[in-house]
């Protein structure tokens, strides 16, 4: 067994693992933080796919945006009682066997569906080809991704802003919220 | 401004819809419109009747009104030539006095606006009607000038009588206008015009001819015959004299009658050609005349007198027409129309004075309203032909038409003996003698002098107009007023004379028996008593219709309604029985198995949608569990 | 074992998916769901570069893809946790069970 | 002539033939090879964080007109040694209500983050444990681990002032670093390159150094890696009049010296970095690069030490406006002028 091999199935098992606690997890902070894992071991992949610019944003990104911001949500909803109850719904039983059906299908699919592989030498991993592609081939998208962040950035702050449009109880209720935000925001007993 | 012509209608329409619409609550403001618009129609008219005079060409302006593909487009247009130019002349210069009249007339009417709206209307109508260049615009304004007479003469619509004249005369016109329409579809037909130029050209360059023509120009004439209440349709416009006496005057003495006389001059050209035609119109006018003037003698109410004259006087036009004397008739039309307008007001003024129609509760008048007496002698003695009157000129081309006829020249000549000896007995029974009826009489007092006015200036017509048609003048009315080639008439020394002296011994029969009652009237009635009576019912003709037409018509609806009351209603009150009862069993039906099955299927989709409702649980987890397990099932079933 | 390739990459990114396909099903918690589709954009990201490596190596595209892949899942997520925080003031809890005044 | 970068080779070549001598393959000879790299820098580490602590309580000593630890060592320079021996025998409390597993591994994870930046900062010529082609950007990437680890320390501790001290740096990491990413991609801009070799490469002269070029970058890069790494006057996170502790509260014994070493790790590697992207590196005259390296390192870290003890902390709502209403544009507005400027001189 060589190295990549190695890294590969470490990885893999860093990533299979942590996606299995990230949903099986009784403790939703648990969860984030597993979940952190999994996308650590995904940019880990990336790496291995020689596309180390992609692992880095995966990181920066996922890691240094997207859980955060999960972790913080959690910190705002969570409360003691819920480590009490139920963390998952009725479907458990039929979801499971939906999953392990898709499962089957999909490494069905990928078992029989012969994948022209290319053997020129890859490129694009520092990111110079990247750039290039994005300002020229992608520029559009591009464009229209970056539109869709600013407008995320802006609906994001109208529906939580409390007083804002959306918002729910009024500022009259701030005392009120701090208080339950503090007792409710504690992790599981 | 020939080419604006058409705008003359205009101002009285447009005066007509002001007054309906938004001043008929001031009396004054919507007598001044339409008089203000009649005037401009007058100045119009009389504008153009002198460069007619000087260039008498026929001119004519069109659009296309109707465009129905290429074998049927209707243009409408006018046509300004020596006729219309005269018509547009007689038309408003009587509307207008009629209208200045009106206002001292009408003057306590309750519906004064509207009266002056109907006049308005009327003058619209009449106007239109005289400058058409087309049948069919003719026949349009034709029938307008028949709604306006209806409305007009059951203007006093709360009086039965009224009321029944103005339905009467609608219908019995109605008769002769269906005749009018049909003779136009088939000049339509046959010709594919009906602009008159169309036609006339068609008949001269004989493309329409034969019976056809014949019996086409004969339906054209049953319209005339409507409207110019010859026989045997004659027997509304005695009737018509229900209307108010301005009224009769216009569109009953001066104007509306004559439009079947113009429709007959129009078409003179048809007529001239279906000679078989012509000689009907020649003898429908005498027989017409001699009617009517006989009628007329024994009459006493003062505007039937007048009414029968005009009838008479139609029929000397009509005879004219049918005898060719295009010139003749169309110049006596306009004279009489002056002379004739002016009888009628004068009347209209003595029984403003008296408020009674009866002569015989009149007399000795002549001191109490010495205008309207003198202008009516006027009137009458042109109407009776002496010189040199209007009348004089205007009969003796008559007389000289119907020169080449003897059976006509004679009764022609007997009629102008008649219509002197009625209008001066006429004369001497309203104005002269002593009063019969004093607190009548007591009462009376001249009109004022809206109404004075126009009989003056009637007057002054009714002496003037006749020179422009003096035989010995070189440009003179027959030089405008004519078809195919001007036709001066000679001065006939002869039959003026004989004209002359038939009028004047019928003025002085008249002088004998009710001036100076060297001979009693009542001794002459009582010797031809059958004679008399029958006059005196005018020939039984409205009874004769009544035996003739309405009861047997009143059988026939008696029948017809029990036939309807028995028959007809039983067995459609037999089917809305048995029409209940099915829709009592289809409402069982309905009630029972209809809603049942609709509340079932309302009950069965309400709880179909109850049950399946909990499939939309509203939890996205379940929503997207349907999706994947879609995938999976669907690959499965590959 | 033979040598590491595409496939071993793909049949990771389904077993991923799936596990994600299933915490989204199963989980009540709202932040939970999200956290599972995080895990299927993953899923996903790794097979598109999978792809670009191996089958287009010449042309990064299947990683320009994947940038795109992640940029929109960033936006995502912040919506998303917004909209939580807001059901979070109303309804003093994030049960996604109880999330459901959308129904009938 | 005292460069280092002929000794590192040495050792390398020294391993590289006895892991071959050993029969094992060249994937075994670079994972051993880092593997020394990394205990090295480990070990440097720790002797920096020792001396950077001496140096801070002396320079807060100068600057409040005191002098600081005397005794123990010359000016006291053994204090911190001492201070360390008796953090390591503390007893390692484990409060009752806590988390465990996470707050076990929450300072672990913060330490490793902070040492992971030192795998691509170049300390001098030859002195780089690994020259990665996205240097910068796995800077970038591996600092958002270290919040990783206070949000878990301040959750785990089940302390409300943990808590609060877990948001709030939360909140300050991920606002500021997003100005932070964006001064240095104005750097980027001119040396089309991630690596840090090739960063350092382009500023052989005292007149290339990028802080002339990008001034303002500086100053942003300057301010938000100071609230990067919660210092004053950003130290809400553990700002100790309001939270007692912060995320640290709960801690004790090695795990509160981990979170220590973590910051003085983290203050280290800011000011390498900014020596790396705008003072030209290890680049200098006669000395030999290591030396000017840590010297322009130290300086940097005098400056930090210098505002924390000069400046007043900030509140948390005026924290978080500065960010996003005057660094956030002011970055945007250096870095559109920086494209617009490269454009023209091209």
């Amino acid at each position: 067994m060589d190295t990549i091999s190695l890294v590969f199935f470490a990885l893999a098992f860093l990533t299979i693992v942590s996606s299995l606690m990230v949903v099986s997890s009784k403790n939703i902070f648990h969860s984030a933080i597993f979940l952190i894992l999994a996308l650590f071991g995904v940019a880990g992949l990336f790496v291995l796919l020689e596309a180390p610019f992609l692992a880095a944003a995966q990181v920066l990104i996922y890691v240094g945006a997207i859980a955060i911001l999960m972790i913080f949500s959690v910190m705002l909803t969570a409360r003691i009682s819920d480590s009490g109850l139920r963390h998952t719904n009725e479907q458990v039983p039929t979801g499971l066997a939906i999953s392990l059906g898709l499962l089957i299908v999909m490494l069905y699919s990928l078992w029989n569906t012969p994948i022209p592989v290319s053997e020129a030498t890859p490129t694009g991993g520092a990111g110079h080809k990247l750039g290039e592609l994005f300002l020229t081939t992608f520029v559009l998208p591009f464009e229209i991704v970056s539109v869709l962040l600013l407008a995320a950035l802006i609906s994001a702050l109208v529906i939580a802003k409390r007083d804002g449009p959306l918002g729910g109880r009024g500022a009259g209720n701030e005392t009120d919220e701090k208080r339950e935000m503090e007792q409710g925001a504690r992790p599981g007993n | 401004m020939l080419e604006n012509a058409w705008l003359i209608p205009v101002f009285p329409l447009i005066a007509m819809v002001a007054i309906m619409l938004v001043t008929h609550r001031n009396r004054m403001l919507s007598a001044g419109l339409s008089i203000a618009a009649m005037s401009i129609a007058f100045i119009w008219s009389w504008a153009i009747a002198l460069t007619v005079w000087n260039n008498p060409e026929a001119q004519r302006f069109s659009f296309e009104w109707l465009d129905l593909g290429p074998s049927m487009h209707i243009p409408l247009g006018i046509q300004i030539d020596g006729l219309t130019a005269m018509m547009l002349i007689v038309v408003s210069t009587v509307a207008l006095m009629v209208n200045i009249y009106s206002v001292g007339y009408m003057h306590d009417d309750p519906l004064f606006s509207r009266y002056f709206a109907y006049l308005s209307l009327f003058g619209m109508a009449m106007l239109t009607l005289v400058l058409a260049d087309n049948y069919f615009l003719m026949f349009v304004s034709w029938e307008l000038v028949g709604l306006a007479s209806y409305l007009l003469i059951g203007f006093w619509f709360e009086k039965q009588s009224a009321s029944d004249a103005g339905k009467k005369a609608f219908i019995t016109t109605r008769l002769g206008d269906l005749g009018f329409l049909i003779g136009l579809l088939m000049l339509y037909a046959a010709v594919g015009s009906l602009a008159f130029k169309d036609v006339n050209g068609a008949v001269q360059n004989g493309t329409l001819t034969g019976g056809y023509l014949t019996v086409a120009a004969l339906c054209l004439f049953a319209g005339a015959v409507g409207k110019s209440a010859q026989v045997p349709l004659h027997v509304w416009l005695p009737d018509a004299m229900e209307g108010p006496t301005p009224v009769s005057a216009l569109i009953h003495a001066a104007t509306m009658v004559v439009a079947g006389v113009y429709l007959v001059a129009r078409s003179l050209i048809l007529f001239g050609v279906a000679q078989d035609a012509s000689m009907v119109v020649a003898w429908i006018g005498i027989i017409t005349s001699l009617m009517a003037a006989t009628i007329g003698l024994v009459q006493n109410d003062i505007k039937r007198v007048l009414a029968y004259s005009t009838v008479s006087q139609l029929g000397y036009m009509i005879m004219a027409l049918g005898l060719g004397g295009f010139t003749a008739s169309m110049f006596h039309l306009m004279t009489h129309a002056f002379f004739k307008a002016l009888l009628f007001l004068g009347a209209g003024s003595v029984i403003h004075a008296v408020h009674t129609n009866d002569i015989r509760e009149m007399g000795g008048l002549h001191s109490k309203m010495k205008i309207t007496s003198w202008t009516f002698l006027i009137a009458a003695l042109a109407i009776a032909g002496v010189p040199p009157l209007s009348g004089f000129w205007s009969k003796d081309e008559i007389v000289a038409a119907s020169a080449g006829h003897p059976v006509f020249m004679a009764l022609t000549l007997l009629v102008a003996f008649m219509t002197a000896f009625y209008m001066f007995r006429l004369y001497f029974l309203t104005f002269t003698g002593t009063p019969r009826d004093h607190h009548r009489s007591d009462h009376a007092h001249e009109s004022p002098l809206t109404m004075t006015g126009p009989l003056m200036f009637l007057a002054f017509l009714s002496i003037v107009s006749g020179f422009v048609g003096m035989p010995w003048l070189h440009h003179g009315f027959s030089s405008v007023v004519y078809i195919g080639e001007p036709h001066h008439a000679e001065f006939h020394l002869s039959t003026a004379i004989i004209a002359t002296s038939v009028g004047l011994s019928g003025i002085a029969l008249a002088y004998l028996m009710y001036y100076k009652r060297a001979i009693d009237p009542e001794k002459i009635a009582a010797s031809v008593k059958g004679i008399y009576t029958t006059l005196y019912n005018k020939y039984y003709f409205d009874e004769a219709y009544d035996v003739l037409f309405i009861r047997p018509y009143y059988v026939v609806c008696d029948a017809w309604f029990w036939f309807d009351k028995t028959i007809v209603d039983g067995m459609v009150n037999g089917a809305g029985d048995l029409g209940m009862f099915w829709s009592r069993v289809n409402a069982w039906f309905d009630e029972t198995f209809v809603d049942g099955a609709v509340n079932g299927v309302g009950i069965v989709t309400r709880a179909f949608g109850l049950t399946v409702r909990h499939l939309q649980t509203g939890r996205v987890q379940n929503y997207a569990f349907v999706v994947f397990a879609t995938m999976v099932i669907i690959w499965l079933l590959q | 074992m033979a040598a590491i390739g595409i496939n071993h990459f793909l049949a990771l990114s389904a077993v991923v998916f799936c596990i994600g396909v299933y915490g989204m099903l199963t989980r009540r918690n709202a932040i939970a769901v999200l956290m599972a589709v995080e895990l299927m954009f993953n899923a996903v990201n790794i097979t598109l570069v999978a792809f670009a490596r191996y089958v287009t190596p010449e042309t990064a595209t299947g990683q320009v893809v994947a940038a795109f892949t992640i940029a929109v899942a960033a936006a995502e997520a912040t919506v998303a946790l917004a909209i939580v925080l807001l059901i979070y003031q109303h309804h003093r809890g994030i049960d996604v069970d109880k999330v459901n005044f959308m129904k009938w | 002539m005292f460069e280092l970068d002929k000794l590192v080779k040495a050792v390398g070549d020294v391993i590289a033939s006895l892991v071959t001598a050993m029969g094992l393959g060249s994937a075994w000879v670079t994972t051993v090879q880092l593997a020394v790299a990394a205990l090295v820098v480990i070990v440097f580490a720790a002797v920096v964080v020792l001396f950077l602590v001496w140096w801070e309580r002396k320079v807060s000593a100068r600057i409040q007109m005191r002098v600081g630890p005397m005794r123990v060592g010359w000016h006291g320079l053994l204090q911190t040694i001492a201070d360390a021996i008796k953090l390591l025998q503390k007893e390692d409390i484990t409060p009752t209500n806590v988390d465990r597993g996470i707050y076990f591994w929450a300072p672990i994870i913060t330490f490793v983050a902070a040492l992971a930046v030192y795998v691509t900062i170049p300390f001098g010529k030859g002195l780089l444990v690994s020259d990665l082609n996205i240097g910068i950007l796995y800077i970038l990437s591996v600092t958002t681990f270290t919040v990783i680890g206070l949000l878990m320390a301040g959750w785990s501790s089940n302390n409300k002032y943990a808590l609060l001290g877990g948001f709030r740096s939360a909140a300050q990491v991920v606002s500021y670093e997003v100005p932070m990413a964006l001064s240095i991609l104005g750097v980027i801009l001119f040396t089309q390159s991630l690596s840090m070799g090739e960063i350092v490469s382009q500023q052989t002269k005292f007149h290339q150094w990028y802080v002339w070029r990008q001034p303002i970058g500086f100053l942003i890069y300057l301010v938000a890696a100071t609230a990067e790494c919660n210092r004053t006057p950003f130290d809400l996170p553990e700002a100790d009049s309001e939270l007692v502790a912060g995320f640290v509260t709960e801690y004790s014994g090695m795990k509160f010296a981990m979170f220590f070493l973590a910051e003085f790790l983290n203050m280290f590697s800011v000011a390498a970095i900014a020596t790396t992207l705008f003072f030209g590196g290890w680049n200098g005259p006669f000395l030999p690069s290591w030396f000017w390296f840590m010297a322009k390192t130290l300086i940097g870290v005098f400056v930090l030490m210098w505002f924390r003890w000069t400046y007043p902390r900030l509140r948390v709502d005026q924290l978080m406006g500065f960010a996003w209403k005057f660094l956030l544009p002011l970055a945007f507005l250096n870095l559109l002028v920086t494209g617009f400027i490269i454009l023209l001189v091209k």
